[in-house]
């Protein structure tokens, strides 16, 4: 799989709630060799900002050669994003990072997590993963977004922070209140949530994968911007330290200190 | 028939164009984009004698038309850079380069022994990392420790030394006096430039370092402006870098005075960026009908 | 209640909001574009015992994300100075701050001198511009010259004086305590960083001078780290300023330790910069429910 | 007459010859005020090129609130502009210096002299003012612009350097082959066409105004970056030095060294 660098045409651009933007492209080589939990590397257009925004592949169409993004409004580039319209042309790089292990859930009771803008890559992963999927989205509020597209793949539920849709609370409130059962966990949102997982999961030695964050700068392993904490020594790195942009975004709980 | 190659110290690079320490790993991640035997050197990520973690995150964080960065010098020592990263450059055909880090002149003598019998054509002693709480730039700042841990290096090295300077002085040419003293075969600058941005709605440093070294196109003057100076005072040769991210940005670099110049954090949003300034520069001179890159070392006074 | 106003040495200032000298004429300029009556103060040009010509053209050229400048303090001298620009600052419900210049101790003191009669609020002693080959920065490299020219202006001046600080210097905290060993009352930096830009086309400097002062948000990193820097050093009230174009950069400068805050070169790309800082910060510090700006100043540390 | 910054919308765009391009905008608050000679900044939207691109005035449509520029592409931030599309909208701050003395030329024979980019100014110049006017355009080849917009002003001349078009030369040559005569000059170009120009008027007693260029920053006479040297002193700077955004960009050329 070679990671490349390409100028990708805007296919449809739309507002699905409040500072959350939905993006397709049209590229030609990257949406063939992606994965779902990949990212890729968004250029602005603005010389006063260079480095890349990492945005995580939330649909992929590999006929149509197609990727779909769905990405928070955090600054002035990500507005610039948010601006761009259908036929626009725009920078990208990947794709990036290892994607989630699809067959480690092969035949297992998966329940799929995803916590404000960690949602979106959890659409495509829940597509691929075959058999039983629970779904929990954790919103901070009403403003939900991707709540269909979920519902068409298993079972959804959703827990917001003020309590106006489903469960009050975050997504562990939902699996416990709802008393959802499962034996492996792939999850994608905040740190404080991600903590909460992994405890939760640990607790029930259920197999948990995580995707993480971090500020990054070439998104390729190079810079060793955006390391996290690994608990043992990292065969590459020799010290307990691991790229998320290339190592992961997706590890093991138990591979990472959170 | 346009000559490019240039004269390091005795070793011959191709071409005038490598990357800067840090920006590149040891090579292997940018060789899916880039074909390193088009590189007149590569230049590895800072090793140490021991391992280092580096500093907690967030390391980096963007700024106008440049970057903050505090990795810390994150390594994973001599041992498995000798093992792992050194035979993979051998591979190709472009001169290696390997930026040595130390908290004491003792590391620094290590690590140069160490590379003593391994098959790398120049070292270059790191005195000016800005993110590290002992060694880097506290070995940059005095001219008295330049020219004594540039001896000590010197003395230990059977590879010809670059000394890289920290722009973070008074008078550049002080320091570049003074690793000249000291024995140095090349100098390298800039480093990058200590600064630091804070969270107004976090109300919290950007970097978990609190301060950080600036680079890319925003430091540019600076960059050019020191190597000038230094091409003034010195005899040796300059690689010059600090913002390059263009051949126009190369060829100012060697107009000032530096035989050979280094890609940084272009790389990071432009991952050909290296082999795009090789290929600008043969054009510049195509158009110019200039024959040898040496004419255009200082040309502008 | 929102309290914006804010203490330097005894003068108070409406709002923490001023510009940075040499990018506002003496306000003359920009009053068509802002109400002078909305900024804290207004900081006048540089001004000399006689004219300056300053230094032939270009004086200018842009850079990535900033420019530089060398201009070399031109200006129409003292007498002309306080005849036209102060009676004309004086209409306004400003502070009046004045730039001073020369070339030699005694150019500094019979300016100063010479201003103690004048319905002037504060005087800014300009030790550091890189653009003129006598005084200027000469003064504000050296530690010792640094307190020396601090405590004669401040033996000759009526007025709270402000040292303004070269960011060219290895450590900005020696310098400022220098200031402040000298009897500064307040003091200011940024200057700008000394760059150079070449026109690899026609292989000429872009600025006739060779060399100028990098400004801009490209520089901004470099200021708020040293006004943090200067703030954890001396006692004295800063007046932070290096690349502010909005009042989040303001407010960078202002939780780094800065009381107050100069809008520089954004006045060149944006004329109701300086009154748009204003308003952002008042909105701020609402957003936020602060009441008083002082408790942001330093609050990150 | 006040200077404004406004947001104005780009009414048409096309290429006029290598390298040259013609902008009409529409603008509110500075097309009613500008008179010939003048200039407008532009703002480009990249970030990383801050200082405004000082552009003079072609044609100023008062009624129509329209101003036209022609302007040639010599960097990136020209370049910028030339892509711009019609309905776009561009930041411009305006009208800018004095503008020529159209007084000056009344009943007299003139001579509008324009080289190069110097040539748009010399347009709405030529169409304000009443009269006798001979024009002499000058060009590096064969690529030229405006020819017909002056043809229907007066007699007009041409020179080009490489001899494609009218006279082998310069203006001068021209003037001097064809034995223009006239009694004041009106001129804006480089600055060795304008050396030549302000020598030829000395040697007959011309009357001759002359527009300047130089680096900008501000370009409303506060940075003094863009100074020409004055014959004497000059009464705001208070050395040989004057602003030509503010005291010019139009001088008498005695007033003037170059």
């Amino acid at each position: 799989m070679a990671k490349v660098k390409e100028t990708a045409a805007i296919l449809s651009q739309e507002q699905l709630a409040k500072g959350i933007y939905s993006m397709w492209i049209h590229t030609e080589a990257i949406a063939s060799q992606a994965v779902p939990g990949q990212f890729i590397n968004i250029y602005t257009r603005d010389g006063a900002k260079l480095l890349p925004r990492p945005i995580s592949l939330c649909e992929i169409d590999e006929e149509g050669k197609k990727l779909r993004i769905v990405y928070r409004v955090a600054g002035e580039g990500t507005r610039e994003f948010s601006r761009c319209k259908a036929g626009e042309m725009v920078d990208i790089l990947g794709p990036l990072g290892n994607g989630f292990p699809l067959e480690e859930g092969a035949g297992k009771k998966v329940l799929l997590i995803g916590g404000g803008i960690g949602i979106p890559p959890m659409l495509e992963t829940a597509r691929r993963l075959e058999g039983d999927k629970t779904i929990i989205l954790g919103y901070r509020d009403s403003q939900t977004f991707l709540q269909e597209e979920f519902q068409a793949l298993g079972t959804v539920f959703t827990a917001t922070e003020d309590g106006s849709i489903g469960v009050e609370g975050n997504v562990l409130d939902a699996i416990r209140q709802e008393n959802i059962q499962g034996e492996i966990i792939f999850a994608c949102g905040p740190i404080p949530m991600l903590r909460g997982v992994k405890e939760y999961a640990a607790e029930r030695n259920m197999g948990c994968l995580l995707s993480l964050e971090e500020r990054m700068a070439c998104g390729i392993g190079a810079c060793l911007a955006c390391v996290c904490q690994s608990r043992g020594i990292d065969s590459h790195s020799q010290v307990k330290n691991k790229r998320i942009c290339k190592d992961g975004p997706v590890f093991w709980a138990e591979e990472v200190e959170l | 028939m346009i000559n490019m190659k240039v004269n390091l110290a005795g070793v011959e690079l191709k071409n005038p164009v490598m990357e800067a320490s840090g920006t590149f790993g040891s090579g292997a991640e940018y060789s899916e984009f880039v074909d390193l035997n088009q590189l007149g050197a590569v230049v590895t990520k800072g090793v140490a004698s021991i391992p280092w973690p580096g500093n907690p995150t967030p390391r980096i964080t963007e700024t106008w038309g440049g970057m903050l960065n505090a990795i810390g010098l994150q390594n994973p020592g001599i041992d498995v850079f000798v093992k792992r990263d050194i035979p993979f450059l051998k591979q190709f055909d472009t001169k290696i380069i390997v930026n040595v880090c130390g908290r004491t002149e003792e590391d620094y003598i290590q690590v140069v022994e160490r590379l003593g019998d391994e098959p790398v054509d120049l070292l270059e002693i790191n005195i000016s990392c800005p993110n590290v709480k002992e060694g880097g730039i506290a070995f940059g700042q005095d001219p008295k420790a330049v020219e004594a841990i540039t001896r000590a290096c010197k003395s230990h090295a059977k590879q010809p030394i670059i000394m890289k300077l920290s722009p973070n002085v008074t008078d550049i040419t002080v320091m570049a006096k003074a690793a000249e003293a000291g024995g140095a075969d090349v100098i390298s600058l800039i480093n990058t430039i200590t600064g630091m941005k804070i969270d107004v709605d976090r109300r919290t440093f950007a970097l978990a370092n609190k301060t950080g070294g600036l680079s890319g196109p925003a430091i540019k003057p600076v960059a050019v402006r020191m190597v000038y100076q230094v091409a003034q005072a010195v005899r040796l040769p300059i690689i010059g870098m600090g913002g390059i991210q263009s051949s126009e940005d190369a060829l100012e670099f060697i107009l000032a005075g530096a035989s050979a110049v280094a890609v940084g954090t272009a790389n990071f949003y432009n991952p050909y960026a290296t082999t795009e300034v090789v290929k600008g520069i043969f054009q510049y001179m195509e158009k110019n009908q200039m024959e040898d890159i040496g004419s255009l070392v200082g040309a502008v006074r």
